[in-house]
């Protein structure tokens, strides 16, 4: 009974069940979406009852948080920040911007599509989303934490390639520099 | 002996900056003998983009322009655009107007208590303060139908009428925040930490607050007395009563305490727009949004927002769009060249103290 | 009701008599702008902040006139006596823009020219400053410029969502799926 | 051969039970504080979730041998304090002996401070700014709480002739008496000292996060932090098991030793919750003023 198939069942199942109940989540407030995070952080909503928190440093970062549009400057921060952040990692994009580019369709300085650059696990609709729809989206995440499928860190190690293409057409002029993991 | 210099860069990625923008700071020890802002990392193009909408379709990118506190874009264009076109207001809607805006800046105060508290390590503060401002936004919530963006304020007037009960409301959530405001004041102003932190860091005196051009709040600090609400009164300020809040000092204790004095005017003064609602419209009928066109010329239309002058300048070439906005916000002074000049000779443990004072906030810088 | 201008007529007085080759016109209440060639807008600056007591500078923004090929740049001044915004625009040719630098006289112009030059490649000679404000690595047109079109720029460079390329009425699909018809005064504002 | 493995599962033991009471103390701590600041806050066991989920995170970041030694260092310091701090006074559990037959004052003082350094050389070595300056905030502001601490033992050793927290222990029992009565002096040098070892507000400006990210441990994640952080609780129950053995009379039993160190415990934390943070000469400023007169007052009321 006790094989060696269950036990790696159960230490997955332990595993599992800590990363979604406690999400350090890295303080970078990447556009106005942020802020609704102190009000998703404070009484109201509180989301640290979730196990959600600040982290100040990617190293200590498991979950990124797109809030809102990101400027092309600000992405090479982002992407920086991405491959600093230590396994496993999940990215939250937040916001009808990093959806589909929202009210900034025609911007010259904004990325329209978030996953073609990062990979994105849970996106959260909403221009700005409200503390109820970010709570949500937490949820969901863990749900997909607990299921196994929140996987968007191996997704950009297989495609490193592609995501490396993609980013290159925005950020001309800037050395990628090697992702080691 | 020589000290040696470190380099720090504060942000973009850093906890203590107060939006999405960077200092890059030379220390010696804790001592900070060079400070450089980068900004931009918040770039929209809104300029360009209100320039390819239509007269009507720029609202709903200029309440973006300053996150924390939407409304005094909103305000500052349409003062504008009436100036352009010689519309006039309904006195109703100048006074929800008002309302409105000394919502907005009472929400803003809050988050400046969670910001200059936090920034100092005092956290509680900003998490009742956060916590209680959400009874402000639902406010808006009910008035205007969305929790920090509005849309509320148009040209000629305001998007709609207030609804049923919601004067009771609002006077019930000012007596709430008016007795909670006390508990803040109380682990703020009198902490002999905060007051030893606060008195004189981030010095400005008189003479470099009239050569950077600062406004606002810390203006006022320096023992200026000036505020678009009494120079060049707008919407109902005229008939409202209130005083500018003017301390001595110029450093962050007297900026805190400018702001501790105009939260409680403000809430004054909503209570005084309830009380004096004119009865009758509240929107001057506009043409059809879409075939809006507005007169050639232009004007400068300016508004107090909580960090000081928020103004627009709007150029018109006679079709229905913007030829030219312009956006100047109060951080657009605060938090470009006057940071790098008092940052130097502060210590680093101040730096985000004294940018919440100053109350630089990026996305109105770059737009 | 007339509005009179008694504190816009005297400071008419006091430039007409200060300068001679500028245009000065009342616009309204509060609000007078004053037309002058590039080269005057630095004496016209100086004697209003010395002398009138303009000493608040509000504004410097540029406004791009591609059709007169000219660039107007308007300094926008305050005086916490009169509370009149002073208007000083003054144009410039498009084809090989430059200013003067006027950051002597307030210093936040700093950072309104930095702005300037990257947003619309105008020079101000002799104005020290970085270079790199807002944008970062661009090559393009200076992206202020009417000549930019930023929407051909975004298809060249950012994917799109699939489904919103063809920019299309929607309301139409979502009133099937529905079942609800689309009121009248919705389909006045159709887009076609 | 017996000795060796009883003492062997003796230390594990104290270990583990070191380990969960910081751990819980901890998660009452961040309780406590959502309740102070009008939220529910997370569960109580939520350190161990957060603990269990850093060892299982990858760590791919490599600064050289000391940034793998800093993490280490700290809990080994934290561990042999532990060694040599008795858990329960007389004829408690004898499970908890270890090492504390030697237990002695002077050499526990020294140990407390060589995780800091340990943790100062591993974060000097990752080359982040930030954790250079918070190191040298920390080392700073030791400075400063050292010195009382240190006075307030000595007060201590002077006035009961032993260096060892057996013996003051067992003064205690036969006088029957705590010796935060017998020094009270002693006792609030050493409590204000405590409020800085715990780096909690206002002393916590080695991790500010509003100016130096997080201080030292800027560039430890994942099972570093996760050791960081064992290391932390193990010492917070170290700290406290040390007070409560030199000024409380130590604890008979468990039970006791909880509700004592606990309450001890609630004074930094509910100090800082409603306390802005000083800056690092503030705190020495601080530190040099009352606690040293304590201390200064301690030893003259040690000497008469």
């Amino acid at each position: 009974m006790y094989n060696d198939n269950n036990a790696q069942t159960i230490v997955e199942y332990i595993k599992n069940f800590t990363r979604k109940n406690s999400l350090f989540m890295l303080a970078y407030g990447t556009g106005c979406g942020a802020i609704e995070l102190p009000a998703t952080l404070t009484s109201r909503y509180d989301a640290e009852r979730l196990g959600v928190r600040g982290a100040a440093t990617p190293r200590q970062a498991d979950l990124l948080l797109i809030t809102g549009y990101l400027s092309t400057k600000t992405l090479k921060r982002v992407i920086r920040v991405y491959e600093q952040m230590q396994d496993p990692k999940y990215v939250i994009g937040f916001g009808s911007c990093t959806i589909n580019g929202g009210m900034y369709w025609d911007s010259y300085n904004t990325i329209k599509l978030l996953d073609k650059y990062i990979p994105v696990d849970v996106y959260i609709n909403g221009c700005m989303p409200r503390p109820e729809s970010v709570i949500a989206g937490f949820k969901e995440l863990q749900r997909l934490i607990a299921e196994g499928k929140a996987d968007g860190a191996t997704k950009y190690k297989e495609n490193l390639d592609w995501y490396r293409e993609n980013q290159k057409k925005v950020l001309k002029n800037w050395p990628l520099v090697e992702y080691n993991w | 002996m020589r000290e040696k210099s470190t380099t720090i860069y504060l942000g973009p990625q850093h906890p203590g900056i107060t939006g999405n923008m960077m200092v890059k700071l030379q220390l010696e020890g804790d001592t900070i003998v060079k400070a450089q802002t980068h900004v931009g990392y918040l770039h929209r193009a809104f300029e360009k983009l209100i320039e390819r909408r239509n007269w009507m379709q720029t609202t709903t990118i200029l309440c973006r322009f300053c996150v924390p506190e939407p409304d005094p874009p909103e305000a500052a264009f349409a003062l504008a655009v009436e100036q352009i076109e010689g519309r006039e207001v309904p006195e109703r809607g100048k006074y929800l107007r008002s309302l409105v805006l000394e919502l907005a800046r009472i929400q803003s105060f809050l988050l400046w208590y969670a910001g200059q508290s936090g920034s100092a390590g005092l956290y509680t503060v900003g998490q009742w303060s956060v916590g209680d401002r959400n009874y402000v936004l639902d406010l808006f919530e009910e008035l205007t139908g969305g929790r920090i963006y509005h849309m509320y304020i148009w040209p000629g007037g305001v998007r709609r009428d207030i609804p049923v009960g919601f004067k009771d409301k609002v006077l019930r959530t000012m007596d709430y925040i008016e007795k909670r405001i006390d508990d803040y004041d109380r682990m703020i102003f009198d902490s002999a930490i905060f007051q030893k932190r606060a008195q004189g860091v981030g010095i400005i005196n008189k003479e470099k607050a009239i050569e950077w051009g600062v406004v606002g709040a810390p203006l006022r600090g320096c023992g200026i007395a000036h505020d678009v609400r009494k120079d060049n009164p707008y919407d109902a300020y005229d008939k409202l009563d209130f005083q500018m809040g003017v301390f001595e000092g110029g450093d962050v204790w007297a900026r805190a305490k400018v702001r501790q004095f105009e939260i409680r005017q403000s809430i004054s003064m909503v209570r005084q727009i309830i009380q004096n609602l004119p009865a009758g419209d509240f929107l001057n009928k506009m043409p059809n949004p879409m075939k809006w066109t507005i007169p050639a010329g232009s004007a400068y239309g300016k508004v107090e927002s909580v960090r000081g002058e928020f103004g627009f300048h709007v150029v018109s070439d006679g079709s229905d769009k913007p030829r030219r906005v312009h956006a100047r916000g109060p951080a657009y002074v605060h938090g470009v060249s006057l940071l790098e000049d008092i940052l130097v000779g502060e210590n680093l443990a101040d730096v985000s103290f004294i940018m919440n004072s100053l109350g630089v906030c990026p996305p109105e810088i770059e737009r | 009701m007339k509005t009179s201008f008694i504190k816009e007529e005297l400071l008419f007085q006091q430039l007409a008599t200060a300068f001679e080759n500028v245009v000065i016109e009342i616009v309204r209440k509060e609000t007078v702008f004053v037309y002058a060639s590039k080269e005057f807008v630095l004496p016209i600056l100086l004697y209003a902040k010395e002398k009138l007591g303009y000493n608040s500078f509000s504004h410097l923004s540029c406004v791009d006139w591609i059709e007169n090929d000219e660039f107007e740049l308007v300094y926008i001044i305050w005086s916490p006596e009169t509370k009149i915004n002073l208007f000083v625009k003054t144009r410039i040719d498009r084809q090989n823009p430059t200013m003067e630098n006027t950051d002597m006289i307030w210093r936040q112009i700093n950072t309104y020219q930095r702005e300037i030059r990257e947003m619309f490649g105008i020079e101000f000679p002799g104005f020290v400053g970085e270079k790199e404000f807002i944008l970062e690595d661009w090559e393009d047109v200076p992206p202020m410029r009417r000549d930019f079109d930023t929407l051909e720029y975004v298809n060249d460079t950012f994917f799109e969502r699939e489904g919103r390329e063809d920019k299309q009425d929607v309301r139409e699909r979502i009133a099937k799926r529905s079942g609800e018809e689309i009121p009248d005064f919705a389909k006045k504002y159709s887009r076609e | 051969m017996n000795t060796i493995l009883f003492q062997l599962s003796g230390a594990l033991a104290t270990i583990l039970l070191a380990f969960t009471v910081g751990m819980f103390y901890g998660g009452i701590r961040r309780k406590i504080i959502a309740r102070i600041q009008n939220r529910v806050g997370p569960p109580i066991y939520q350190n161990f979730l957060d603990v269990i989920k850093l060892y299982s995170k990858d760590t791919s970041i490599h600064h050289g041998a000391m940034q793998h030694m800093g993490p280490v260092f700290a809990i080994t310091a934290s561990i042999t304090s532990l060694m040599f701090i008795p858990v329960l006074n007389g004829d408690g559990w004898f499970w908890f002996k270890n090492l504390n037959f030697s237990g002695d004052l002077i050499f526990l003082v020294y140990m407390m401070v060589f995780g800091s350094l340990g943790m100062a050389l591993g974060a000097g070595q990752t080359g982040n700014p930030n954790s250079a300056i918070g190191v040298t905030r920390g080392l700073s502001q030791m400075v400063g709480y050292e010195i009382p601490f240190v006075m307030s033992m000595v007060a201590l050793m002077a006035q009961f002739h032993t260096t060892s927290i057996t013996g003051l222990m067992n003064i205690q029992m036969q006088e029957n008496t705590w010796l935060m009565f017998s020094n009270p002096f002693a006792f609030i040098a050493a409590v204000l000292a405590m409020l800085g070892m715990f780096h909690y507000s206002p002393f916590d400006i080695v991790h500010a996060p509003a100016e130096v990210a997080s201080g030292p441990v800027s560039e430890f994640g994942g099972k570093y932090l996760g050791l960081m952080m064992s290391s932390g609780s193990i010492f917070a129950f170290v700290k406290l098991t040390l007070f409560v053995d030199v000024f409380m009379g130590g604890a008979a039993n468990l039970i006791e030793l909880v509700i004592k160190t606990f309450a001890l415990y609630l004074i930094p934390v509910l100090y800082g919750v409603v306390s802005p943070r000083y800056r690092t000469e503030q705190a020495i400023t601080y530190f040099w003023k009352w606690p040293l007169f304590f201390g200064i007052l301690a030893i003259l009321w040690a000497s008469f």
